[in-house]
């Protein structure tokens, strides 16, 4: 059994050494992203020092680590279980912060960015976690650091969930379910308003209410769109210009919204 | 190489044995008279059915087999009433009547004589205790905490009294005890009541034990032995480790000692005999309760509540062995291997002759010789 | 009882001495170890400047014992400045668990640091007594009544504790007895049929259901009651119930006191309220009768209909109330409907949620009920088992949300849990048929979350090379029209394939079209080219494959192919249908100018029967039958056999060319004239094994049917144009809680035969046996043991079959 | 093509003629959309007037049927309306739908 104790000895190396060496080793290991081993090293660390600067920049560095090494779960974990400690703590801004950036990378599929898939066609809770996070940051620490990028991911986060309701008002649109595409489009001018698609939810209303042979209706909405956004492609009458079908055949085509931007 | 340990060494849930059976110089010795078949015993329903004997005769039940009553000398069978009834409460004889009570609520009264069924009737639950029968009455206590008074003669329903049973209590109930004009009964939470046995009315009541606790669990407080009158002094117990001394006519407690259990107690001259629930066996003193000596080599062997014989207090276990205590300070006096089942219920001592009636309905007397 | 020997002293917070109130200059907080004194003044109600009385001192301490860090607070006064004195409570280095076994420690680490108890947190020696007590709840909610639990800290340098939880779980109290008491007119067997509560039997030990737990016999007498009132007895009462446990705390007896009453009938069925449809309409689906014995269920199913026909034209919102007038003299029941529809609701948006990998649209064109439009719930139900039926899901739920501030408008939102919905197998793998493989194959239902059906294959084996690629896409147009396409290449040896020996180097080319006729049916489309060249030698092939070449005079067969099929599918899952049917009538032909003409028809039909919650019955069958059509192409054959090399002569001289023209009985090397006529043997049906299309389990793949002999003696199995497979399979949805694998017993029977004439019942194979199909997110695996019971002499048999990576 | 399935695709309000009846000039907007109930279309740009728009697409060839009844309001309440809407046809309604087939309630609690 001699021998076989003597393996498992380095997993205690880090046992009984002082807390600025190990901070030091843990420290050096993020820095070269060797994520993995610096988490043991600050795993150890946080159990034999349960207090004092160190733990709190290794907690944090931890929180970090995790983010980067793709655990997800256990970041967001790390970061609760530090904000109830250090309630007010100097960082606390930033562990909001990477708790947003945390839940707005934590669905997207590895392949999204290889395949071109748009996130905004798929389940939108953890983005909606990470918008709310920003918020935290934007509005409790408004001149920490990360307050401007915050308030910066929000919009484009806002701007995904606005593309969202409006691609699915133009599929609704192609499947001639006008009422449903008018509502979707309504939706994303009252709740998503001054949004990146604010003139093409109003194109969409003007479109479906030609549709439904509203004249009244259709001439106001091309109207309001005649003045926000003279050059809109609806107005000349070719939009929305929906993916051509045979990218359907086309198995690595990936998502193509018509909304064109 | 702790690590390889662990992984075959896995205990397998970790229960504790029962105690293995310790030699002892035995200073006593039981003889078998007779022994006889009272039909398909109980198995583990848990009713601890045992016999009855009067006068002479001993009557015995059984869940399949009827009724059937010996000779208490010879063992001889006197008579059998069948019956398709699962006979699981009594019986209990008296005034030349043997009444038992079965699973689905029958109350089935026979005539001491001859068998001969004399009524039935019924109550709301299953009977799994035997029906106390005399002064012209039949009381019988039901599992869900009623007790109901019937006419010897006629069988007709006279009064009942009913006590709320609490959501999880000890299985099996005490039959209710006759006193002069009245009847104790011991209830599922911990209370002793008294009840006039001529309307049934509560006369007075005492809680032996308080069903406190944090889980149910903790707050089963069973009294689930027919308490014994000596005298004017009423001896009961309750599951939750408390036995009591009562004033019979008045209520008032004269002394409570922490031991006691779900069986009944045995009353001496000076001792008073009980069986905890973990199976050790207490002596305490009569006068003051105090304890004088226990006996723990049976421990978790699901011991029976005591039988006094001559002077010995004699208690049953699960492999069918019956155990002679020394009144005295408890010592063993001597062993036997009655029955080949667990003996759940406690033995009947009359005229110095023990009988006892094992899980599997085997019927077995002794008589202790030099 | 759970004496925890801990050495820590009782918390004694002790009182301030703090006479009188003064002015706060300063606050200085002593004793801090771990927490920041900014966190302190966080939580301590007392800044600068305050008046400090007794009353605000005490609530101060109240304040800072709530947060749980401190063992002992004290406050002081020197001058002016209020000192605070902490004790912080140490950290739990290490936190382990010994001897649980029924409860894993994961689940119950992650139940510990819910209520605060883990590494690294501050420990509470009053959380520990918490902890303890919710173990033993927790244990004997699962019947463990004698379970003893001894927590133990130990204490480190720094402030830091060690603490161990050792259980000791003790045996689970079984229910011994269940007995009730006052049921004369039905025995207890039929009353009890379906409690969860059981006596111990010879089951329990596997499905534990004589556990006692308080919710399922509470469960369980809500069936009781349900039992007699659904059979009229509606004075039915349940007297007492008795739970009783025994001394030794491990047997559980219930018992249960009732009285029937009398059974009653019903007097008068009433309708009233706003039916919105005309009242003979909604009295259609009143299935309970003046004289009928009164009947709950039949009561509620009656509700439940009317409710359902006004929930599918907008009225989500509408319920029937049930009034009855019992009438004790007559035993009879008069039953008043009143229909209340409530507002005429209409859809504001359709959500999803749970759909990280597949799109939006793949759902949403799935659905039956449309945004902006009036609530129908058969078109809510229909797109869920719409969801159910594409396979990329474990379990779709649908639940109306009530729009805020409106009281007609409601959103539904469909709650979707995704699963693996394809496989993916890569490396080397092996089976019995086809030695060592080396492949790749990926196929996947939801290829990257676009609803596209994608397989992309190359493998190398034994007996075959193989390149395949499809792909499909069910919506090429919005409607639902499907278009996909496959190509393929494959090099297959049928000798080693336990078939007639010869081998084919085929390639395909194929376009597929499926177009949905109606909400059930569709019809699908198939048009291709492939080539297909046999080399089989006589001698080493069976006779009647080389004869059939040599009438065809060539080994190339070229052909156009076209085919047609009709499918209707009602089931109503992927995975595990528990209802519907699914069959599909197709047609094959090989066009004219293909080197052989010849048509193939085959019929597939599975119908499942719910027999119970626990049972679902398959019965299927799978018939197919390929002739020629045209007329039958015979020619004479002359050829000299080449003389064998003997040891005397190594290399004899090559035979003369065969005479030509070769005319039968004149020509002198003429050897015998063959005939090609019906299906070619290249495209003959296979019966036996494990892969759906011929399956009969129990029987080594493909090896079912007529053999043909070749030269050297030893019979090959050559297939058939007629083919009768069918089975019955029993599934037990109820043994695995996921859905994600399905056990199943089974009778399968069939065989293929050479021609209509062969036919013969009594030549059908069956064998009976269990299977189990996993879907590893790995792909799906199938395991069959079958015992063969019907076979003749010469059948391969085979009992344990198992195959990775095939279709459901 | 008119083989192709087309699903049936409803849009709007199903308007009954009784409460259509019922409309008077005057009324506030909670008693119009208590007796109509909510409108499928209220333009965001046009707070005074409310579209009970519904349309109905249930042909082989995917024709789609629109119409539109539309109600005008002055300052709050009333003050005209017109346009047509389908006929009440809740019985075949009722029928159609029903041959999508409902699922019972227990399926859907077990999430089948």
């Amino acid at each position: 059994c001699a021998r076989l104790k003597g393996v498992f000895k380095n997993a205690d190396a880090n046992e009984g050494v002082p807390v600025a060496e190990l901070y030091q080793k843990g420290h050096e290991q993020i820095v070269d992203g060797d994520w993995s081993s610096a988490l043991t090293v600050y795993k150890r660390l946080v159990a034999q020092y349960p207090y004092g600067p160190y733990t709190e920049q290794a907690l944090m560095e931890t929180a970090y680590a995790q983010f980067k090494s793709g655990k997800n779960d256990d970041a967001i974990s790390t970061i609760d279980r530090f904000i109830r400690t250090y309630p007010t703590h100097r960082n606390t801004a930033y562990m909001y912060y990477l708790r947003g950036l945390v839940n707005s990378g934590r669905d997207t599929v590895f392949l999204q960015r290889v395949w071109k898939l748009d996130a905004s066609r798929r389940d939108l809770a953890t983005p909606q976690q990470a918008y709310n996070d920003f918020k935290i940051v934007g509005e409790r620490y408004p001149n920490s650091r990360y307050a401007a990028d915050a308030r910066e991911r929000m919009l484009a986060l806002r701007n995904m969930f606005a593309r969202h309701d409006l691609d699915v008002g133009l599929y609704y649109l192609r499947r001639g379910a006008w009422v449903a595409a008018a509502g979707r489009a309504k939706y994303v001018l009252e709740t998503y308003p001054q949004s990146l698609y604010q003139n093409d939810a109003v194109a969409t209303l003007g479109e479906a209410y030609t549709r439904l042979g509203n004249a009244t209706l259709a001439a106001d909405a091309r109207r309001v769109l005649q003045q926000n956004d003279p050059a809109h492609p609806w107005l000349s009458g070719d939009w929305p210009d929906y993916p051509s079908h045979l990218r359907r055949l086309n198995p690595f085509a990936g998502d193509r919204s018509a909304l064109g931007h | 190489c702790s690590t390889v340990k662990g992984w075959f060494g896995g205990k397998r849930g970790e229960t504790l044995k029962p105690a293995e059976l310790t030699e002892f110089a035995p200073s006593a010795k039981a003889q078998k008279l007779w022994s006889a078949r009272a039909g398909k015993g109980e198995g583990r329903l848990g009713a601890r059915q045992g016999p009855a004997v009067a006068d002479g005769h001993v009557y015995a039940a059984a869940v399949e087999g009827g009724v059937r009553a010996f000779d208490l000398q010879t063992g001889a069978a006197l008579w059998q009433h069948e019956s398709e009834l699962p006979l699981s409460g009594g019986p209990g004889a008296g005034d030349g009547l043997v009444a038992v009570g079965s699973l689905e609520g029958d109350v089935l009264a026979l005539d001491a004589a001859t068998g001969a069924q004399k009524w039935t009737a019924k109550v709301g639950s299953e009977v799994v205790a035997a029906p106390a029968v005399g002064q012209g009455l039949v009381l019988v206590r039901s599992n869900d905490g009623r007790v109901t008074a019937f006419d010897a003669a006629s069988g007709e329903r006279r009064w009942f009294w009913e006590r709320e049973t609490p959501t999880l209590s000890v299985r099996g109930n005490g039959s209710p005890l006759l006193g002069p004009g009245l009847a104790f009964v011991g209830n599922d939470d911990g209370t002793l009541s008294a009840l006039a046995l001529a309307d049934g009315r509560l006369l007075w009541e005492q809680t032996v034990a308080a069903a406190e606790g944090r889980s149910e669990l903790d707050r089963m407080a069973d009294i689930d032995g027919t308490p014994v009158l000596d005298g004017t002094v009423l001896f009961a117990t309750s599951y939750k480790k408390q036995t009591m001394a009562i004033d019979g006519p008045s209520g008032r407690p004269l002394w409570a000692h922490d031991a006691g259990g779900p069986g009944q107690v045995a009353v001496s001259a000076d001792r008073v005999v009980v069986t905890d629930p973990d199976g050790t066996v207490w002596g305490l003193d009569k006068a003051s309760g105090a304890a004088l000596w226990q006996q723990a080599a049976l421990a978790r062997r699901n011991v029976t509540a005591p039988t006094l014989q001559g002077d010995y207090a004699v208690v049953g276990d699960y492999e069918g062995y019956l155990h002679w205590l020394k009144l005295d300070d408890g010592a063993f006096a001597a062993r036997v291997d009655a029955a080949g089942d667990p003996i759940r219920a406690a033995p009947v001592v009359a005229d110095g002759i023990l009988v006892v009636q094992s899980t599997g309905g085997e019927i077995s007397a002794w008589r202790l010789g030099q | 009882q759970t004496a925890s020997p801990f050495a820590l002293p009782a918390p004694a917070a002790t009182a301030p001495i703090l006479p009188g109130t003064f002015t706060v200059s300063d606050i200085r907080v002593d004793g801090l170890q771990r927490i920041s004194a900014g966190t302190v003044f966080t939580y301590l109600p007392v800044e600068r400047g305050d008046r400090l009385d007794r009353a605000r001192a005490a609530e101060a301490i109240r304040a800072l014992y709530k947060t749980g860090f401190f063992e002992d607070v004290r406050l002081d006064r020197q001058g002016d400045i209020l000192v605070v004195t902490v004790v912080e409570r140490p950290a739990i280095n290490k936190l382990t668990l010994v001897g649980n076994k029924d409860i894993k420690t994961d689940d119950l680490l992650k139940g510990l640091a819910d209520i605060g108890l883990a590494e690294g947190e501050t420990f509470d020696r009053m959380n520990l007594d918490r902890v303890t007590q919710e173990l033993i709840r927790q244990y004997n909610n699962r019947g463990k009544y004698n379970v003893v639990i001894t927590p133990a800290v130990a204490r480190l340098d720094r402030n830091r504790v060690d603490v161990t939880i050792d259980v000791k779980e003790g045996k689970a109290a079984n229910i011994r007895h269940i007995n009730l008491i006052g049921n004369e007119k039905f025995d207890q067997e039929l009353i009890t049929d379906n409690w969860e509560s059981r006596e111990s039997n010879w089951m329990s030990w596997y499905r534990r259901d004589d556990q006692y737990s308080r919710e399922k016999l509470s469960g369980d007498l809500e069936k009781l009651n349900a039992f007699y009132l659904d059979r009229g007895y509606v004075d039915f009462s349940l007297d007492s119930t008795q739970v009783e446990i025994s001394p030794d705390k491990r047997d559980m007896f219930i018992s249960a006191g009732l009285s029937e009453g009398e059974q009653y009938k019903l007097s008068k069925v009433e309708l009233t309220g706003d039916t919105v449809l005309p009242k003979a309409e909604v009295e259609k689906r009143v299935i309970v009768k003046p004289g009928q014995v009164f009947s709950r269920r039949l009561l509620d199913l009656t509700s439940d209909a009317i409710s359902l026909t006004l929930s599918n034209i907008g009225y989500a919102f509408a319920k029937v109330d049930v009034l009855p007038e019992v009438d004790r003299a007559e035993r009879t029941v008069g039953i008043t409907l009143n229909v209340i529809p409530g507002p005429r609701v209409t859809i504001r948006r359709v959500e999803f949620k749970g759909n990280t990998r597949t799109s939006d649209e793949v759902l949403r064109r799935e659905m039956r009920q449309f945004e902006g439009s009036w609530y129908a719930q058969a078109a809510i139900d229909r797109s869920k088992v719409r969801l159910q039926r594409l396979g990329y899901f474990e379990t779709v739920d649908v639940e109306n949300v009530p729009v805020p501030g409106s009281n007609d408008q409601v959103d539904v939102v469909y709650t979707v849990k995704e699963t693996t919905s394809g496989s993916f197998m890569f490396g080397v793998g092996y089976s019995q048929l086809s030695g060592v493989t080396t492949s790749v194959q990926l196929s996947e239902n939801n290829f990257l979350g676009t609803g596209n059906r994608m397989s992309v294959a190359a493998q190398r084996s034994y007996y075959q090379k193989r390149y395949d690629f499809s792909f499909i896409n069910p919506y090429f147009t919005d409607e639902g029209m499907s278009l996909g396409y496959n190509l393929w290449w494959r090099e297959f040896d049928y000798s080693n394939f336990n078939v007639a020996q010869y081998s084919t180097n085929s390639g395909a080319a194929q376009l597929v079209m499926g177009l949905p006729i109606t909400e059930w049916d569709s019809v699908s489309a198939l048009f291709g080219i492939d080539s297909n060249e046999i080399l089989a030698f006589r001698g080493s092939s069976p006779d009647e494959i080389v004869d059939y070449i040599d009438a065809i005079g060539n080994r190339t067969f070229h052909t156009w192919r076209g085919q047609l099929a009709w499918a209707r599918d009602t089931r109503n899952d992927y995975f595990m249908p528990s209802v519907g049917s699914y069959q599909r009538i197709s047609a094959e032909v090989a066009l004219p100018g293909s080197t052989a003409e010849y048509y193939k028809l085959e019929y597939e039909y599975s119908r499942y029967w719910p027999l119970s919650p626990a049972l679902i019955l398959r019965t299927g069958v799978n018939l197919g039958y390929g002739d020629s059509y045209g007329d039958a192409v015979t020619r004479d054959l002359c050829y000299t056999p080449p003389t064998p090399p003997t040891t005397g002569n190594p290399n004899p001289p090559p035979p003369p060319p065969p005479s030509d023209p070769c005319i039968a009985g004149t020509s002198p090397d003429y050897v015998k004239t063959v005939t090609a006529d019906g299906l070619p043997f290249f495209e003959n049906f296979y019966a036996g094994g494990i892969s759906s299309g011929g399956r009969v389990r129990g029987f080594v793949d493909n090896t079912l049917g007529p053999r043909a002999a070749s030269a050297f003696g030893f019979s090959r199995p050559v297939g058939g144009s007629v083919k009768t497979v069918g089975s019955l399979e029993l599934f037990f949805p109820r043994l695995f809680d996921t859905k994600a694998a399905r056990i199943s017993a089974f009778l399968d029977f069939g065989n293929v035969y050479r021609d209509w004439a062969d036919f013969d019942a009594g030549l059908l194979r069956a064998s009976t046996g269990v299977a189990l199909l996993w879907r590893s997110p790995m792909g799906p695996i199938s395991i069959s043991y079958a015992i063969p019971l019907r076979t003749e002499p010469f059948d391969e048999t085979e009992r344990l079959q198992f195959s990775f990576g095939g279709q459901f | 093509c008119g083989i192709l399935y087309k699903q049936p695709i409803y849009q709007g309000n199903l308007m009954e003629q009784t409460a259509v009846e019922q409309l008077q000039a005057g009324m506030s907007m909670q008693q119009v959309q208590a007796l109509l109930g909510t409108p499928s279309i209220a333009d965001p740009f046009h707070h005074d007037r409310w579209d009970y728009t519904a349309s109905e697409r249930t042909d082989r060839l995917g024709h789609i049927e629109v119409k539109t009844f539309t109600v005008w309001f002055d300052n709050g309440v009333v003050s005209r309306w017109e346009g047509e809407y389908f006929p009440e046809q809740d019985q075949a309604l009722a029928v159609r739908m029903a041959q999508y087939g409902n699922l019972s309630k227990d399926d859907k609690k077990k999430g089948r």
